[in-house]
């Protein structure tokens, strides 16, 4: 980023002139609103920005926002975005993907940008299916899923995407999903502003092969008693009236109480910062899947080096120490030479 | 560190035209590195020379098994030369292993020295000799001179302090001082070179000195040897050289490139035998502004540096064989992106992991046809170790001229083998354009000024480039078919047809951009030997000893693979033999058969080891007497 | 359920050849399930068909645009028929867009049934129309008929309590009853499926029979249309016939050739368009022990298939082209470690994502090539749907008893297509051996009983295959070069040529093993057609027809394309005109003129669509005419 | 495993006749030695063992056992492992990895078989170096690390092999090291009789390219104060004389006291089986690296359906529902056909 004026912008102007070509009553549509509706807030210019996706309904993305973007192959989004921004730390690079493309092929990519801490804002479109290929299970689909490929139901148990990122070593993780836009604007701002690797999992609705997966907890009615809203400095608590609450075991796990019972002083505090990453390990432990009180918000946002800035920084310094930028004439006499005499 | 060599002044001793030299040990012994100073100290000389390192995958493979021999041949010489030569003159024999790997290769009345001190019970059992060949009478063919080099290094070293068994790792170094001393190879920058390389271990340096000299003296006192010879400056061109390896020269190449384009180098890259030292050379110049990324696998390696030539950096990776097998997909990528992308493959010994450390050149197939679809590429290939700088250069050139990947390929007897190179003038390199797009390049149907990422330059078919961080360009790119001009999503029929064949027309026409292939020799001889890749010095040599004994034959040698020299058709037509000489099975043979329909016949090795003269020498005057 | 067709009890109708219809909307329309629905009562009239899929790769692409438009194209005919058809007699487009993207490909003459509630100026823009191609007379040249079909369904399901929008959905079930009276197919079948179909939801079959009740009144009672016609059964060889998809067929073939060896099916597969459905098929299957993995990618998707080929199962991974690029380093290590596996490509359009769900076969040379080092590997093609029960036993049969990795392509026009098939009875089928070893099979230096996994059978080359569980044989394999024989580790030359030699003779001695080409049509013509894959059906019309029209020619198709058949250079000599017809830029072409020296000529389409008979009629003329 | 009786083997009985072809020194001597004393003990049989490897130094391992061996390419192991577990239940199957070859190229397979809790052995050799190929820095080397392609020192954050894979849902996790022959052994017995994925980190010594990075914690005279050794059901403490121990704070994180400032109640006790996974991970957190006190032993061992076990049974329910084991004729005829009559 530079210090020159960012010319204002509206969505409007982040939106490209692609038709958006998904199922009407996709949850996609919601997400792309969100970040189309964040952009001109961001203090980003558009051609400063770049959506990197890999292959997938949710990696249609990039094609809907008038960016620089790279629509990539199966999987291999973070490791496009990981050589992009290592090259140009100057630019705002997200990650766009899905549950199959990030967590099944893409999953070893992702675990290492989190661990380098690439200076990449990763959204997880999460419908725990693969929409694309026209519905199989995906590795968050809960045990039992009937799916084209598991007639009988998966025996696969799923990755929580929120436990795997921390023990990842992830900087940052959040969650959100797609029926509250306002939540997701500020978790896609928060991710933004992260410096390193933002991991953020979206809950998204795929209405043609997994309608309803998040409704228990994610409709207008549900929520309430259902989502546990991190907040940082906060004890954890939720529920209509902020009735029931979250405090640590003397082993370390996070469980759910009434708060008349325990008294408010029990609960834990949300540390998003702690530098030890048990707390937010332990509170993504509540949850096994999107039918139990789940948290939402940001889980963890420490600072640790970023990426691309270290490995430019590097070469900064050999190039303080050479004392030149580069003389190619000196690196080919740089062994042992010799004249060989015109005869 | 520039040197002009001075005439020695030392006694006139006996010249001869040049020597082949075999050291052969342990992989724990340190042959490489032996045979690395005595090349060195004879490109110092102003010899012309050739080395041919040849070690086992395992790092440290068990001390005394034939199969954990580590040898390093160099061959010097007074003139020109291009190969290290097909048999060693003479072998230092480190073990009882050596010997017996390395023994039957060698012609009859070659030199051989043994280090008496290994041959006890068990390691000659370990080598498998049921008698030991010292005495049994079985190397009677052979000048064999036994010395006792542990012991000797051990009562050199005795005093300075050091351990018995540290002691004796530095028996190599009585190898390579008596070896010097035997071709009057000056003392002090190896000397030199010891002081610097084991300055943090100074004991280790002292030892390692102390055991040099004591070599070097054994020779001029034992009174075993005959005298010592000399093999003189060869009359190379004048200039400044170095001696350089393939990958080295490779990665000077890289950064000769980056220069010329103005483009940073971004290497993603896993490390794989024989590609890894092409990422220690890079990842050592940050000073360059180049970028190394030592990548999570070979996939994170193409697909980062493809990232990165979105950015517009120089986007390369590097790798062997198994890793190509890797990128196939983000290869097709690269193609449908049309994205300058250089893909680097040191190719190895397969098929799978095959022989890690061997070299063979049996990737050209995958390198051409490896990914699913139509999805063409250029495809290049190395053909020296110097000649590794100019393919690097050469395949950035097309990469961002033509916005396409291009595979170069290199192997393992390129890469580790050396010769002296005359430096070039960098002012007198090719300037390489990456012409970036700053502004609309076209109307919509608005008559407002747009950008369109597949508009292409009429001659070169090569697409607009336009980076990130250009305002008003920004645009979409993916690997679905695109429409032709726009670059939106398009499953057009007749867009698609449109699209496959332009992409191949790009490719195909480079053949307007290339050097016609030079035909060498007899120029209208019958018999006419193609080369591609690193066979090109054995080649030479053997179409050189053919026709100084009076045999008429032609060679060519393509370093451009994909698209071929407009003129190959015409050079190989007419013949009555063309001949191949390939380290695979026939892989560029049945290219050439398919696009000429000429019956071009392969000479096929396949054992992890170049060509040697003698063997192409035989096949050549074979087909010359109308039998092959 | 197996019906014999009784003679139907109806007025007497006029009776036709054949038709081909295509169904054309939205791609949440249903007209793949419409289409399906017709194909399949076709099917149970005795008629011959065959069916193309043709759709867009967005799940449901926004309605109203061109782009999003999916088609179903059906043939019944009363005689054999080989392909779905040039183009359509008679075209449902349930909205402008489908008129649009369709209505240009259709002969003059042509019958269009349009649903004209759907006609609005907002469609119409949608789609691209500046006027109304209904009243601008744009469409004189062909018959159409105006239906209102969104507003009469809406009708006929009113008072079943069925939300509008809801309703409207069931208008594919009006177009289909409609198009069931005009060709005179059975009612019934369709009523029982969909009482099935939709069972868990009575509302929705309730307002899709009544839809389709109603299109049939429709037809019967709007004077709109000529009489129904008829279309007879086909003189097809006696037996129970059941329809197929090229997908169904191959998963099929591959329970069969489960049975035959004994061997239990596992298949690693990650799904991709248009592979998925054999996983789909095979994880329907488990009481045939079959065991389906769907991996975290394609990598391990044929890594665990080799795992448990290596446990004695029937190791499978079903994949499209991009797959494919992903397993190149494992399939070397197939080849490497010489286990039975198989690698099913269904190909589609490329490069890279290319057009996921249009055919291609652009991935022959891949099969071929894509991997390094000299990795050699039988490679089979399937011609139609119902021959992918056969081509993949064939392809078991291969690799069992050859101990390596094969590789069968079939593409999306095979997998989605459909044609009857007559069931071949179960007992004729071929056994196939695994041979596993099952004790000591040589003698070791100390005259001890051993086990040699790397052992051949002199005549197949085929080494053996001892399965853990098996006492005494325990053994390592790995991806190093092995010593012949003993299957140990060895980095020894001679050895390594020794080991790809035999690699490569083992695969082409396969060529004794399989049947020989067939030339059919005018056998000692001038022009011989050769194909492979999918293009069996319409080179087969096209030389019909050629034929029937006075030209001579001959054609001759290959289900091996590695090794070639024995006779197959026999076949192609002294042809004036060899055309090689391929869905790629020429890559059987470039195969067949470099093994046989012959100037085979490809004649290419790359546009996502099969060959029509028309495009290959004009192109096998020209060269009868002595212009290609 | 079948009920037969396994006949009685000795250490040697599981040696093959080929030479053992590491460096001399190489940390995976005493490992292979370990697992070949083990073996006579587990009521195993040779011809029932497979052990599966990918690429390097470590991955070599499986040519020196007398059983059924499996060396395969670069990172594959977990999932060829997988196929063949699947395929052979009645297989014990152990995967030998590097921290290379398991957790960079291989990483994704490994966090999979993982989650799905496929019934293998996976003893990961971290050597925290690539040493097949002469020296490069790996996901568990620190950064700062000096290596051949590092000459600068690394900029990567590394990976935490514990965290990562009670992250990815793992069933059994432990650590030890390869100066201990006797805790190696019993790690690996318990990983072995584990049902289920068991994932077992040992502390490698590459005396070539990486000599002593472990020696801050391994060596005889320093374990006492710098191993924490993990035991089931009892407090966490260690020291020459026990006098320190661990504690959970109440953000959940763990740290270390001297157990006289505390006293002994105060300590966390360890408990492998708990269902939450929390407390392993807080353990895990404890050391950054090799040179911080750092737990050994098993961190986690709780009961989940095995993978291959749990896709038999879906064979087995689908064979007695079928009533039949595959009867091809009627697969052929299960859609609708018709009969045409012969003429
Ligand atoms: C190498 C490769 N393998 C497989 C596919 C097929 N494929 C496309 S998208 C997809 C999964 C999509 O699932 P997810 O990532 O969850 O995205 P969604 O469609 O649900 O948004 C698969 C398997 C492919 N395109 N490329
Ligand atoms: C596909 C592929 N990529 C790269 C390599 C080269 N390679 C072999 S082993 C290895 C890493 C070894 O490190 P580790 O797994 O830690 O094992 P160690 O040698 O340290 O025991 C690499 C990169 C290869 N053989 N195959
Ligand atoms: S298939 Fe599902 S995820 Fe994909 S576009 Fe449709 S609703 Fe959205
Ligand atoms: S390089 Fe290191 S890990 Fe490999 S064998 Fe040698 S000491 Fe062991
Ligand atoms: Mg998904
Ligand atoms: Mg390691």
């Amino acid at each position: 980023m530079t210090d020159v004026a960012i010319p204002k912008t509206t969505p409007k102007d982040w939106a490209s002139d692609q038709e958006v070509r998904w199922c009407p009553g996709c949850g996609d549509y919601s997400i792309l609103t969100a970040v189309r509706m964040l952009m001109p807030d961001l203090g980003v210019s558009p051609e400063n920005t770049v959506f990197v996706s890999g292959i997938g309904c949710a990696s249609r993305f990039p094609y809907y926002m008038n960016t620089y973007g790279v629509h990539s192959i199966h999987g291999r989004a973070p490791a496009v975005a990981t050589g992009l921004a290592m090259a140009r730390p100057d630019l705002d690079v997200w990650v766009i993907t899905g549950d199959g493309d990030g967590l099944s092929i893409g999953g070893n990519h992702l675990i290492h940008a989190l661990r380098r801490n690439v200076n990449v804002t990763i959204l997880l479109f999460n419908n725990q299916i693969y929409g694309l290929t026209k519905g199989q299970y995906s590795p968050t689909s809960e045990v039992g899923k009937v799916t084209k490929s598991t007639p009988f139901g998966s025996v696969d148990y799923p990755f929580n995407p929120i436990s795997l990122a921390i023990g990842a070593e992830a900087t940052f993780v959040a969650r959100t999903h797609d029926l509250d836009r306002q939540h997701m604007i500020e978790t896609f701002r928060r991710a933004h502003d992260h410096k390193g690797a933002a991991f953020v999992e979206i809950y998204q609705n795929c209405n043609v092969f997994n309608d309803g997966a998040f409704d228990t907890i994610t409709t207008k009615s549900n929520r309430g008693s259902m989502l546990i809203p991190l907040e940082h400095g906060q004890p954890v608590r939720f529920g209509e009236e902020g009735e029931r609450g979250v405090v640590l075991g003397p082993d370390g796990r996070a469980s759910i109480v009434d708060v008349a019972d325990v008294g408010e002083d029990a609960l834990v505090v949300h540390d998003e910062t702690a530098s030890d990453s048990t707390l937010a390990f332990a509170l993504s432990r509540l949850a096994a899947g999107p039918t139990m009180p789940t948290p939402v918000g940001v889980f963890r946002a420490v600072e640790r080096p970023d990426y691309g800035a270290e490995v430019t920084a590097q070469l900064e310094t050999a190039r303080q120490r050479a004392g030149n930028s580069g003389d190619l004439a000196a690196l080919l006499r740089s062994g042992a030479t010799w004249e060989v005499a015109g005869r | 560190m520039t040197d002009t060599i001075a005439k020695r002044e030392s006694d006139p001793v006996q010249s001869v035209p040049g020597v082949i030299v075999r050291f052969a040990g342990d992989s724990g012994d340190g042959m490489q590195l032996t045979g690395d100073r005595f090349t060195s100290s004879s490109a110092l000389l102003g010899n012309d020379l050739s080395t041919l390192p040849d070690f086992p995958a395992e790092i440290r493979a068990p001390a005394g098994t034939v199969h954990g021999v580590s040898a390093f041949q160099v061959r010097i010489a007074d003139h020109e030369i291009s190969t290290p030569g097909d048999a060693a003159d003479v072998l230092i024999a480190m073990n009882p292993a050596a010997l017996k790997a390395e023994s039957s290769k060698l012609p009859l009345g070659a030199t051989i020295i043994v280090n008496t001190d290994t041959f006890d019970e068990r390691n000659l059992k370990k080598a498998g000799y049921a008698t030991d060949p010292l005495h049994d009478g079985s190397l009677s063919a052979y000048t064999v001179y036994e010395v006792p080099m542990s012991s000797i290094t051990l009562e050199a070293v005795a005093g300075l302090g050091v351990k018995p068994r540290d002691a004796d790792r530095s028996k190599n170094f009585f190898a390579l001082g008596l070896v010097s001393w035997m071709y009057t190879r000056p003392v002090e920058p190896i000397l030199e070179w010891i002081t610097t390389r084991f300055g943090r271990t100074p004991l280790v340096a002292a030892s390692n000195e102390a055991a040099f000299k004591a070599g070097h003296a054994f020779g001029e006192t034992a009174e075993l040897f005959a005298s010592p010879v000399e093999i003189r400056p060869a009359a190379l061109a004048p200039g400044l050289y170095t001696n350089i390896t393939g990958n080295t020269a490779l990665s000077w190449g890289l950064i000769a490139a980056s220069r010329q384009s103005g483009l940073p180098i971004f290497l993603g890259s896993y490390p794989i035998t024989p590609a890894s030292d092409i990422l220690h050379e890079l990842s050592k110049h940050k000073e360059y502004g180049i970028r190394t990324f030592q990548a999570e696998d070979e996939i994170a390696g193409i697909t980062s540096a493809l990232g990165a030539a979105f950015g517009g950096h120089l986007g390369i990776t590097t790798t062997s064989g198994p890793g190509v097998a890797l990128k196939g997909e983000a290869l097709g990528l690269a193609v449908s992106l049309e994205l300058p992308l250089l893909v680097i493959d040191i190719q190895r010994g397969g098929p799978s992991t095959g022989l890690p450390t061997k070299t063979e050149a049996a990737d050209l197939l995958q390198a051409l046809y490896g990914r699913h679809g139509e999805s063409p590429l250029p495809v290049l290939a190395a053909k020296s170790p110097s000649h590794c700088f100019d393919a690097a250069i050469e395949a950035v050139r097309l990469a961002v001229k033509y916005r396409t990947p291009v595979i170069l390929l290199s192997d393992g007897y390129l890469a580790n083998g050396a010769e002296p190179w005359l430096l070039p003038d960098v002012d007198s390199l090719p300037t390489i354009e990456p012409r970036f797009s700053t502004s609309p390049n076209d109307i919509d149907e608005e008559g407002q000024p747009v950008f369109h990422p597949y508009l292409r330059d009429p001659e070169t078919l090569a697409r607009e480039w336009a980076i990130p961080g250009t305002p008003g360009l920004m645009h979409r790119i993916g690997g679905i078919e695109k429409e032709d001009v726009t670059g939106n999503i398009s499953y057009e029929p007749d867009n698609h047809e449109r699209m496959v064949q332009l992409r191949a027309a790009k490719v195909a026409g480079i053949a307007d951009d290339i050097p016609e292939v030079e035909v060498e020799g007899d120029l209208d001889a019958d018999v006419l030997v193609l080369g591609w890749g690193s066979t090109w010095g054995a080649i030479g040599a053997a179409v050189d000893q053919v026709r100084a004994t009076g045999g008429k034959v032609a060679r060519a040698h393509l370093v451009h693979l994909n698209p071929l020299p407009r003129n190959l058709g015409e050079v190989l037509k007419g013949r009555r033999s063309v001949l191949i000489p390939e380290m695979n099975l026939g892989q560029l043979t049945k290219v050439i058969r398919a696009e000429f329909l000429v019956d071009a016949q392969c000479v096929s090795k396949v054992q992890g080891q170049p060509f040697t003269v003698g063997e192409l020498v035989a096949r050549i005057e074979h087909a010359i007497g109308g039998l092959g």
